[in-house]
């Protein structure tokens, strides 16, 4: 897996994103312990302190929990606040930006709707 | 002098210069050749190696040479030929220190003339004059210590021939010869001016041939050259 | 944060190993330099000539003398260039300090010149042997170490505490030129102004002629070393690595 | 702990000055990127800081220590840079056997299993190596000797791509086993940003950024749209770089905190390098101005 380093994301922000990728992903499950700051950043190949300020803000949003001496552990409502979390976040951006995108490109709100029901359809 | 100084510099200026160049070359290359250390090491090693042999066989190949006398022998050496010299001048014959004798003549001669012929020959000579009747002379040759450089001088030096003959007594230098020694020294001529070195002066002790007659007083002696004592 | 401590000590003494190791080379020049030595002084050193009742004798003396203006002038050479550029860019590659460098320098410098006096000494030993070897003379026998030790090792000493002052020489003068080039000259100014002025002479005389003992001129000799290797030391403690 | 202690630090050679005035404090056990253009000062303050040379004035501490002659700080720190040299009597091998017994942390598994992955030749001379392979070595040495201050001056000069890949690799693998105190100055910080911890930013001999990557990177964003859109929105901001794109489109760095929050211009990130670059940049406008 590689970073995107040239990015607007931080690349702490990306280490954060992946591990909640690899939680909603079910690799990593509820009370198993998550990869330490020092195996983040021999997988990345980035500097520890950054792999250690992407768990930080895990904890800080309780994604991940911390046992002193042993380690990160994944938080038993991790996946679900995973998900919460993007479809709060991630989606209501996209969103905004599809809508900025849109009346630059002077599309109706109407031909918008369809564009969506459009994709959602393919995906099926 | 100080002209002198300045010249002697030069040559020593000029060795500077091809010891720093032989530097530099071994330094340059040892470079290329990508001198390993071990080949120092060995070359270190061989060299001390024969260094220490040569000290060993030296001294085992040494017995060849002549002894070298220590300091202390030298100066009884110079003691001794001179307590010889001054018998000989004063004519004490019981003095004369017996191993100092070479040869000894004794001739009959006829007439009342003794004649002496020196050929190029350097030697000191004395007469004791006898009262006896008699046309007995007796005739001693003597040699003092001589060493130079260490070398003892006695075996080296021809002794001049002397010839008794009817009433002549005719001493004949050898001819000319010339004799080369090399000679090992630890110590450092550079500094000889200091005292206890081995400098020349010190370890030179020139001893002489000296000739001692016995004469009856009626006859007389005949010396062109003129004879040293009397 | 653990942080070793070496000791000056320990670190003087790592770097004469390293060193000694390092500078090997420079023991295979001195043989270079003291077979060339032997080599020119294989027709003897000095000669003397006397004529004795109708003989002439020549002495022929063979001494450690060539060898030893060679070696000198070697160790000059390896006290100025242990000082110069390239080998004090070496030595600050690995764990040391100004005091540790001069040090370990001076130490490495006596190590040589004691190896250096001995071999000197023992060096004419091969002209003992090889000279009657090639020429039909006689030679005397002279003064081995058995024969003489004390004036042996007085000699030997000689040897080393002179290749040890020149090699001080070189190195105080080695260090001045590191810290300005002008210094270049003054060694030569030296050499030149010595033998040719009146106090230039005074002081020669005092070192080498006005001695009462080769035991006097040995300890002068240790003296100059140590003059030199210190005021090498006060000049060069502020030196910076130029690299 | 503190590593090193800079306080007001000059360096005067005899015309220049090559260190104005540097302040810092380097925390144990960081990555540290030296940054600056050529002839910044980088090389100076790390020959100081390993005690080869004199500082002029002005308070210098590593390990609590002045570094000048210090054998605790020539004990405990190393620094690797080009001019680096080695006997040329002793060969490869040979100097990494010496090396033990100078410095005590020596890792002899280490540096002979880099020595063998960069297939270097163990009987060749340092002084004989190709300009990438004598860079290899020095890593190689700085990185073995563990010391509890390693620092590196421009040290992947001369290695090829895959090289330099591999020593970053290597560096942040030993160092993720071993941390410690690493100093790294270089001009090519892109290549090298993501070991980096902190950035020490310093322009003509003063210190003009110590923070973090993550804060350097979200330093300055860059503007982008029309000419006059842009021109209205940066009034009377620190314009750290700018440039006319076309007649009518023109883009505008400036520090993150004064973003407008305007529409009719996209925002665009800036990398660490480029703010370093701008940050040093003396001139307001670029190459391009010469040849207008």
């Amino acid at each position: 897996m590689d970073l995107n380093t040239d990015s607007t994301k931080p690349i702490y922000i990306q280490i954060a994103e992946w591990i909640e990728n690899e939680i909603i992903a079910d690799r990593f499950l509820s009370d198993e312990k998550v990869y330490s700051q020092y195996q983040l950043a021999e997988l990345f190949n980035i500097n520890p302190a950054t792999a250690a300020k992407g768990l930080t803000i895990l904890v800080e949003e309780q994604i991940l929990y911390k046992k002193r001496g042993l380690g990160m552990f994944v938080a038993p409502e991790a996946k679900n606040m995973v998900l919460e979390k993007r479809r709060s976040e991630t989606l209501t951006r996209m969103a905004r930006e599809l809508v900025l995108e849109a009346r630059r490109l002077s599309v109706t709100e109407e031909e918008l709707i369809q564009l969506i029901k459009k994709c959602e359809g393919e995906q099926k | 002098m100080s002209n002198f100084g300045i010249l002697s510099i030069l040559p020593i200026l000029g060795l500077l210069f091809i010891i720093w160049r032989l530097l530099r070359l071994t330094k340059s290359t040892s470079n290329r050749i990508n001198w390993a250390q071990r080949s120092n090491k060995w070359i270190l090693c061989i060299y001390v190696g024969v260094l220490l042999l040569a000290v060993v066989v030296y001294e085992a190949i040494q017995a060849d040479g002549e002894k070298v006398y220590t300091q202390k022998e030298y100066a009884t050496f110079i003691d001794e030929n001179n307590v010889f010299q001054q018998a000989f001048e004063k004519n004490e014959e019981s003095k004369f220190d017996p191993k100092f004798l070479i040869e000894e003549w004794k001739q009959q001669i006829e007439g009342d003339t003794l004649e002496v012929i020196l050929n190029g020959s350097n030697v000191r000579m004395n007469i004791e004059w006898t009262n006896s009747k008699e046309q007995l002379v007796e005739a001693k040759m003597y040699k003092t210590y001589s060493y130079m450089g260490g070398i003892n001088m006695e075996k080296e030096i021809p002794l001049p021939t002397l010839e008794v003959k009817d009433n002549q007594i005719i001493l004949t230098a050898i001819p000319q010869k010339e004799r080369t020694y090399y000679r090992f020294t630890n110590e450092l001529t550079f500094f000889s001016t200091v005292n206890n070195l081995d400098s020349w002066e010190q370890r030179r002790v020139i001893g002489h041939t000296y000739i001692y007659l016995k004469v009856p007083k009626h006859i007389n002696v005949i010396d062109k050259d003129g004879l040293q004592f009397y | 944060m653990f942080l070793c401590n070496s000791t000056l000590g320990e670190v003087v003494w790592t770097q004469v190993k390293f060193k000694m190791n390092a500078y090997l080379g420079t023991l295979v020049s001195l043989i270079v330099v003291q077979i060339l030595g032997l080599m020119l002084s294989i027709n003897g050193t000095s000669s003397m000539s006397t004529n004795f009742n109708n003989t002439d004798f020549q002495f022929v003396w063979i001494t450690a003398d060539t060898v030893i203006i060679f070696v000198s002038i070697w160790a000059l050479f390896l006290g100025n260039v242990i000082t110069t550029k390239g080998y004090r860019n070496t030595n600050f590659s690995f764990v040391t300090n100004g005091i540790s460098n001069n040090l370990s320098n001076i130490i490495v410098l006596i190590i040589m010149s004691v190896f250096a006096g001995i071999t000197t000494f023992l060096s004419h030993y091969i002209l003992r042997i090889v000279v009657p070897f090639f020429n039909d003379v006689g030679y005397v026998r002279s003064g081995s170490i058995i024969d003489d030790p004390l004036s042996s090792i007085t000699s030997m000493g000689l040897m080393v505490s002179l290749i040890l002052m020149i090699s001080a020489g070189g190195y105080l003068w080695g260090t001045l030129v590191y810290i300005h080039r002008a210094y270049m000259f003054l060694l030569i100014v030296l050499i030149i102004a010595l033998p040719a002025t009146k106090t230039g002479q005074m002081i020669l005389r005092f070192i080498f002629a006005d001695n009462m003992s080769l035991f006097v001129l040995n300890v002068k000799f240790v003296c100059l070393a140590i003059i030199f290797f210190v005021l090498a030391m006060l000049c060069s403690n502020r030196l910076e690595v130029r690299r | 702990m503190t590593v090193i202690d800079c306080q007001n630090l000059k360096k005067r050679y005899k015309r220049l000055n090559a260190l104005e005035d540097i302040t810092f404090q380097l925390e144990e056990k960081k990555i540290t990127g030296l940054i600056g253009r050529n002839g910044a000062g980088k090389t100076t303050l790390l020959k100081i800081l390993a005690g080869f040379i004199r500082k002029s004035a002005g308070d210098v501490q590593v390990f609590s220590n002045n570094p000048f002659n210090n054998l605790r700080v020539s004990a405990n720190s190393i620094l690797v840079d080009d001019q680096m040299s080695f006997p040329d009597s002793l060969t490869l091998a040979d100097i990494l056997e010496v090396a033990p017994e100078f410095y005590k942390r020596w890792d002899t598994e280490l540096a002979n299993n880099l020595f063998k992955y960069f297939r270097l030749n163990p009987k060749q001379l340092h002084s004989r190596l190709s300009k990438g392979n004598r860079a290899t070595f020095n890593m190689i040495f700085g990185l073995a000797t563990r010391c509890e201050l390693t620092m590196f001056d421009e040290p992947t000069n001369g290695m090829d791509e895959a090289v330099r890949t591999d020593f970053y690799r290597a560096l942040l693998k030993d160092y993720i086993a071993h941390p410690r105190s690493i100093l790294i100055s270089s001009h090519h910080l892109a290549e090298m940003e993501h070991l980096l911890e902190d950035i020490l930013l310093i322009h003509k001999g003063k210190v003009v950024l110590h923070q973090s990557l993550e804060e350097v990177k979200e330093y300055a964003v860059k503007l982008q749209g029309t000419t006059d859109l842009v021109e209205k929105l940066t009034d009377g901001k620190e314009i750290l770089h700018a440039k006319q794109l076309d007649s009518q489109r023109k883009y505008v760095v400036i520090r993150k905190e004064d973003v407008p929050a305007l529409e009719g211009v996209t925002i665009h990130p800036v990398a660490a390098s480029e703010v370093c670059m701008y940050v040093t940049s003396d001139r307001k406008g670029g190459i391009d101005d010469v040849f207008m």
